[in-house]
């Protein structure tokens, strides 16, 4: 049993969730109580069998590990393939960290079709622990689009008042991405069958191929496509707003934390290796893409009236912190980007949290609905502030720590002014972010019925507080992270620069004849 | 005399009922008459499939056309039940006065 | 032998403590927690700073414990440094920090509750830690860590009152007014990366000083970001902005960290940098500007002042204008000099103003003060004997290590521009602050009848600080001593010397000749005594007659003065509104007009198309089963190839 | 003796298309399927026959007369609009269609019309039938009794009344 547990632990990982889904479809449609503790009790139990993958994973071992191999349709060459390095194993410990927080959250606060709700969850972490585990392209593509599906879900029932158009935009522009990648994926597999004579959709298999010249433009564009609509990248940007505004605060949380960064990961995990060239020569465009959307982000977020809106764009923003950083591909900025990767989901999961513990009180987002409640409500005021510093990059919490090595990373790069224009963001996050606190927190207390409410409940400062502990921890020990990021970094990048060469010749395979011609006269 | 049919005269008759009821179904305006003109039709292919299998000397034909009466049995008792149902609704079965699903 | 680390933890446990629980367990445990922990690290850092010095503290003492950040190439240790710099920071910050501790809990005892007072004793422990982490560290990125934990604590308590909407703002503008310095620092320690390969202190410094000329291309930009970084937090020109408004929170804390700590964090990295600085002359010659043109600039903005605490906030930011100027000139020793005695007299003025508050239930305007040096005698006595030192009046603090930046300036050369500011603003500075004396203490009280019945001398717990500051402004100055009372006088110049290497290609200023080193001080002394009379005999002896004559003959122009040069609304114009506009202008048009706009074309389109192909839908059965024959048809023809 | 069936056929079918009272069409489709049994037993095919009259003729065509008996619907009444277009253009994709099936019949024939051929007392026997059912199509057959179960239930559940309160 225990070996059983120990070799498949990332099947057990990404099915967990989806049996205790089964197990709650079991339940009557009323038993909520039960519903909602259930599904917690799954989550926490994912969370808790997900720590011995940081524990053993081996922080100096080049590849991937805990890998499970069997055939799913053979025909095809598709298989069941999992597997998991640096980068995704720090993801995955985000997504079981977030998904108990968030339904520890729930617990008091939905009360609407709680049974589906928790279903919604649940099919959503093995959406996600599916898609960062996958090995194989179409299994990869089948795990990205049941992630998709339970979010549409959670936005569009338990959502607020505009739920079913952000819904709308939510799944349109994530299916019209996903959709072109699907077919990239298959022109892919096909050129795999016509070269080798196999059908594989193994990514290891499929990192072999070299694609050149306008093929390999017009694959990468479909790569990156899917995957920019997900960070999302600047200006593919606008479903993200309405999404996170109108989510449930559980969804919001999720979303931010989770979904986003999964458009990051599938860009190093697919895009690059796949098109090194393609990818390097078109980085510049997505640094200034990301450039834009720091600063860009930073400033819509300011115009905001709405709390969740405006953390929303921060989002943005930060997002597209991580997006230069992986277009500058340095040692230093890929890590920073992917450490960004997990500080943001804390942060803004924390954020939208403790947003969401005022507006189940208050039932407003408006901004100017608040002012003063520092004093009524102390223990939510002191977490949302430390919430804030993380994100705004205080040293000492893990923002700040990823902000670096991003911005370090990048100015060692060639595109030292990406740098630059994306270290304003330091003073234009820590504007909003303020204001955002003054407005809401300081100030007098202008709306009387704000003197009435309550202070954070057990449940909530639990989830908060998971929350808060990690910023400090990562912000005093970035290290434990950064250790296992090492080995992972410096494998892709030694992966894209070898193929790199590899392009070259394919491309340019005349060296020889070259010089000949140029003998011969 | 038995074996001296030619498989283009069952196709012919085939084809002739299978037209006779297209019009049937298109033409009339009655839902069973139109449920029985498609009745015909499927009768037809079954001729047809019936004159390829005793043409070729297989089997199989006799046992497609076994299948398909069987489906045509739950068909009909679907769609008599669809009938029932629609009339109690609507009073009527003539088709051009049933268009619930008009823009 | 304590480890170093030691030292800010103990602050910080102090801030767990008070921050968690300080609510809970009412005033009596938060003092004890919040003074004991600050005495606590003062005792710590004591107990290492005595056998340091008495071990004649020429070398540095690195402790390392540990990697913090490892990526790439980039390896950023934990690490605390003791040498002569961090030394003297350790000293006074400990020191002046326990004492505003002890004064904080006679002055904010009354008018809070338990959670706030837990708060602000929280707040200030934390501040405490942070500067220690800036002062001791070894690395530029763990000195970035205090550097930006001290900035928030100064955002918390400037807004400690947060429920009043000018707090909350200025604490707010606090932190963003410092954010665009770190934005600077940022940029510096990147661009230190890039040149050194490494952040820290030793590893920089080394180079830098073992091969000047490889490196100096790089230095003058590097030193320009990092002069930014130093801008923003020790509220220079044009970044002070923040400095005046940060009053707006508990005097104590005015004291501790908007005069004699934090701000002076930029003094300190300039000189800690100094090797670098010395190594790009364009760089210096920009800090001696901006040092220059800000002492002269903030001292005027403070003649026309009538809060108290506005007053010293504008005469903190002219002298550390003074004490840049200082290290532009190369006179790093004089600055930290400065630094030093800066701290005792400027802690103890807004101790002393906090008393004057105290007292007054919370006035702030010296126009409704006034013969307050009866019924505070020692607030009275303390604050002329730091206004004395302030001013420059031998034998007190702030003259010797105001001389010592004259005589910097002087040695110089060019055309000793730098000097005659220097000088004048000495003279200012002497005028604005007797003045604030004249009106506060002197002359006959004009405040209401009911302040007046409510005078009264602040509790020890207020006064000792006090004393103890007064005690510091005069002594404090005597380990500075001129090279004209013998060469081995000067102790602090000697004691500092380790931190300032010989650099190769950089040459020394020539001492002055006794003589004219004489001199100098002569006039220094009499501009400042100068300084003192007009103010006396102006605002003590005339009333405020004749400044009001001059006022009222120019109104424009002091007008401007006393709304601070209208910078705040320059700035307002120039960047705030444009802001707004921007952010707003980005989100309506660029977002909802373009992006969404396009979109929704797209989705308008289908739909459109949506609403004319749904006619096909009749409803009628035998329609579709019509359509569905012609399609039969059609598609039959074609697959016969008659189509 | 085929074409004698075929004819009738035909002819019932015909009648069936044109009767205006659905009791009369029912009875007409009756007839043409007997005659439709009777081609079946000259196609070797006596079993299917025997299937087509008792279920067809027999049991499916009878549940048509419950139902119309049950509804209780007169002829039809002609219609005031008589969809002029809707008939022409039915008309004109009959015809058309009925073209297309006759030219293939003539292109497919590339040889002669072939005669039929096999040995009748093999082919159309029942128990070679059955044998054949249940070896080779034995998971279809259990296919097709499912879904005969699954039209019993969906036809109770349609035609039920709507939850009528129940006593």
């Amino acid at each position: 049993m225990k070996t059983l547990l120990a070799e498949h632990l990332l099947t057990v990982l990404v099915f967990l969730p989806t049996a205790g889904a089964i197990l709650l479809l079991l339940l009557p449609r009323s038993a909520a109580g039960v519903a909602k503790v259930g599904a917690l009790t799954v989550a926490t139990l994912e969370c808790v069998l997900s720590l011995p993958l940081w524990w053993h994973f081996d922080t100096a071992l080049r590849g991937f590990q805990f890998r499970e191999a069997a055939p799913w349709i053979q025909p095809l060459g598709i298989s069941y393939l999992l597997g998991i390095d640096g980068i995704s194993l720090v993801l995955i410990l985000l997504t079981t960290i977030l998904t108990p927080v968030s339904l520890l959250f729930s617990l008091t606060h939905v009360e609407k079709e709680v049974r589906g709700f928790s279903i919604a969850f649940l099919i959503l972490e093995t959406g996600v622990i599916g898609t960062l585990v996958a090995l194989d392209l179409a299994l990869f593509y089948v795990f990205w689009e049941v992630m998709l599906v339970p979010m549409y879900f959670i936005i569009g029932i338990w959502g607020g008042n505009r739920r079913i158009y952000a819904a709308m935009k939510f799944f349109l522009f994530t299916m019209a991405g996903s959709l072109l990648m699907f077919l990239a994926i298959l022109y892919v597999a096909i050129k795999h069958h016509a070269a080798t004579g196999v059908w594989s959709f193994a990514l290891e298999d499929l990192y072999r191929l070299t694609f050149t010249g306008t093929t390999a433009v017009v694959l990468f564009a479909a790569f990156a496509l899917a995957f920019a609509i997900k960070v999302p990248v600047f200006p593919l940007h606008t479903w993200l707003p309405d999404a996170h505004t109108e989510a449930p605060t559980a969804g919001s949380i999720i979303l931010a934390g989770i979904l986003l960064k999964l458009g990051v990961y599938g860009y190093l995990r697919f895009a690059l290796p796949l098109f090194p060239g393609t990818a390097l020569r078109y980085a510049p465009w997505l640094g200034v893409l990301g450039v834009i959307g720091v600063v860009y982000g930073a400033l819509v977020a300011f115009a905001q009236h709405d709390m969740k809106r405006l953390v929303a764009y921060s989002s943005v923003s930060h997002l597209g912190l991580v997006v230069i950083g992986v277009g500058a591909f340095t040692t230093i900025s890929l890590q920073g980007s992917i450490l960004q990767m997990v500080n943001h989901g804390l942060s803004t999961g924390a954020l939208f949290l403790l947003v969401g513990v005022l507006y189940e009180r208050r039932h407003t987002r408006e901004i100017s609905a608040y002012g003063g409640v520092a004093g009524i409500v102390p223990v939510t005021t002191a977490l949302f502030l430390v919430a804030t510093l993380s994100s705004i990059g205080l040293p000492g919490l893990n923002g700040f720590v990823g902000e670096f090595l991003i911005l370090l990373g990048t100015w060692t790069s060639p595109h030292r002014w990406w740098s630059v224009a994306a270290a304003t963001g330091v003073i234009l996050s820590a504007i909003y972010m303020l204001t955002l606190v003054q407005r809401v927190f300081w100030n007098p207390v202008t709306h009387e019925e704000n003197r009435r409410l309550t202070d954070i409940r057990w449940s909530e400062l639990v989830a908060a507080s998971v929350l808060v502990v990690l910023m400090v921890w990562i912000g005093v020990r970035p290290n434990d992270v950064l250790d296992r990021l090492r080995v992972s970094v410096d494998a892709l990048q030694q992966a894209v620069a070898n193929k790199q060469l590899v392009e070259a010749q394919v491309s340019n395979p005349p060296e020889i004849a070259k010089g000949a011609k140029g003998e011969a006269p | 005399m038995i074996g001296t049919i030619p498989l283009s005269e069952v196709l012919i008759v085939s084809g002739a009922l299978f037209c006779i009821g297209l019009c049937g179904a298109l033409l009339r305006r009655n839902a069973i008459q139109i449920f029985l003109s498609i009745e015909l039709m499927m009768n037809s292919a079954n001729l047809a499939i019936l004159g390829y299998g005793a043409s070729l000397g297989t089997r199989e034909g006799q046992i497609v056309v076994f299948f398909v009466i069987a489906i045509a049995a739950a068909e009909a008792a679907v769609g008599l039940a669809i009938f029932v149902a629609l009339f109690r609704h609507t009073e009527t079965i003539d088709v051009n006065r049933i268009n619930l699903l008009k823009w | 032998m304590i480890a170093l680390w030691v030292i800010p933890v103990i602050p910080l446990v102090g801030f767990a403590l008070n921050g968690l629980l300080g609510t809970r367990l009412g005033k009596g445990f938060v003092s004890a927690v919040g003074v004991g922990s600050a005495g606590l690290a003062t005792l710590a850092a004591y107990s290492r700073l005595i056998p340091y010095l008495s071990s004649g503290g020429g070398t540095p003492v690195i402790e390392p414990y540990g990697s913090w950040i490892v990526a790439g190439s980039l390896s950023i240790d934990l690490s605390f440094r003791l040498d002569p710099l961090s030394a003297l920071m350790l000293s006074f910050v400990t020191f002046v920090g326990f004492l505003i501790h002890v004064y904080s809990v006679g002055y904010m005892h009354h008018d809070e509750t338990d959670a706030g007072y837990a708060r602000y004793f929280a707040y200030l422990n934390l501040f405490l830690f942070a500067m220690l982490v800036l002062v001791l560290a070894e690395t530029f990125l763990l000195m970035f860590v205090g550097w930006e934990g001290v900035g928030l604590c100064s955002y918390l308590l400037v807004g400690y009152y947060y429920d009043r909407e000018y707090a909350a703002a200025a604490g707010k503008k606090a932190f963003v007014v410092n954010r665009i310095g770190d934005f600077g620092f940022l940029l510096g320690m990147f661009g230190l990366f890039t040149t050194f390969g490494s952040l820290s202190y030793s590893e920089v410094f080394g180079k830098a000083a073992s091969n000047p000329a490889l490196y100096q291309p790089a230095l003058t930009l590097i030193c320009l970001c990092l002069f930014v970084g130093a801008v923003g937090k020790s509220a220079q020109v044009p970044l002070y902005v923040w400095l005046p408004d940060a009053m707006a929170g508990p005097t104590p804390v005015s004291a501790l960290i908007h005069a004699a700590t934090m701000v002076t964090a930029g003094v300190y990295m300039v000189t800690r940098c100094n090797v670098l600085f010395r190594l790009a002359p364009e760089a210096m010659a920009v800090v001696a500007g901006i040092g220059a043109f800000t002492a002269i600039f903030a001292g005027t903005i403070a003649v026309a002042q009538n809060d108290i605490k506005k007053v010293l906030a504008y005469s903190t930011v002219s002298q550390l204008g003074y004490m840049f100027l200082a290290c532009g000139v190369g006179a790093y020793v004089a600055g930290m000099f400065h630094v030093m005695t800066h701290a005792f007299f400027k802690a103890c003025l807004f101790l002393g103003s906090g008393s004057v508050i105290h007292a007054m239930g919370g006035e702030q305007d010296m126009r409704k003060m006034g013969g307050l040096k009866s019924k505070l005698p020692i607030t009275f006595w303390t604050f002329l004997v730091a206004t004395l030192a302030i001013a420059g009046i031998p034998p007190l603090a702030g003259f010797f290590s105001k001389d010592a930046i004259l005589a910097g300036a002087f040695e110089a050369g060019g055309l000793r521009i730098l000097w005659a500011v220097g000088l004048f603003t000495a003279g200012l500075t002497a005028f604005y602050m007797f003045r604030l004396v004249s009106l506060t203490f002197f002359g006959r009280f004009r405040g209401t009848p009911d302040q007046e019945h409510h005078l009264h001398e602040s509790p020890p717990s207020m006064t000792l600080p006090l004393i103890v500051l007064a005690i510091l402004s005069v002594v404090g100055g005597w380990v500075g001593l001129p090279a004209v009372f013998g060469e081995n006088a000067n102790v602090f110049a000697r004691f500092l010397a380790p931190v300032l290497p010989g650099l190769k290609g950089v040459e020394e200023h020539a001492a002055l000749p006794h003589a004219t080193e004489w001199a100098l001080m002569a006039v220094s002394v009499l501009v400042a005594a100068a300084g003192l009379l007009l103010a006396w005999s102006w605002y003590a002896r005339g009333e405020g007659r004749t400044p009001a004559r001059i006022a009222a003959a120019s109104p424009g122009v002091y007008a401007l003065v006393a709304d601070k040069f209208r910078i705040d609304e320059l700035y307002g114009v120039l960047f705030v509104k444009p802001f707004y506009w921007l952010s707003r202008t980005l989100w309506k048009v660029v977002d909802v007009l373009l992006i969404d706009g396009v979109l929704n074309a797209g989705a308008f389109v289908v739909e459109l198309t949506g609403d004319l192909l749904r006619f096909l839908q009749t409803g009628n059965v035998r329609n579709y089963a019509l359509t569905f024959l012609l399609g039969l048809v059609a598609l039959l023809l074609v697959v016969a190839g008659w189509i | 003796m085929f074409e004698v069936f075929a004819a009738v056929a035909i002819v019932f079918a015909a009648l069936m298309v044109l009767s205006r009272n659905p009791v009369r069409s029912v009875l007409s489709l009756v007839v043409a399927f007997f005659a439709l049994a009777g081609c079946y037993v000259l196609l070797f095919s006596p079993f299917i026959a025997v299937i087509q009259v008792i279920v067809y003729a027999g049991a499916i065509l009878v549940l048509f007369l419950f139902v119309l008996m049950l509804l209780n619907v007169g002829p039809e009444r002609p219609e005031k609009t008589g969809r002029p277009i809707q008939t022409l253009l039915s008309g004109i994709a009959i015809v058309l269609f009925a073209g297309f099936l006759l030219s293939a019949l003539r292109h497919s024939g590339s040889a002669a019309p072939r005669a039929l051929a096999g040995e009748p007392n093999v082919l159309g026997r029942p128990e070679a039938l059955a044998r054949e059912l249940f070896s080779g199509y034995l998971l279809h057959f259990e296919a097709v009794s499912i879904l005969l179960l699954s039209a019993l239930v969906g036809a109770f559940v349609l035609a039920r009344r709507d939850r009528e309160p129940r006593g």
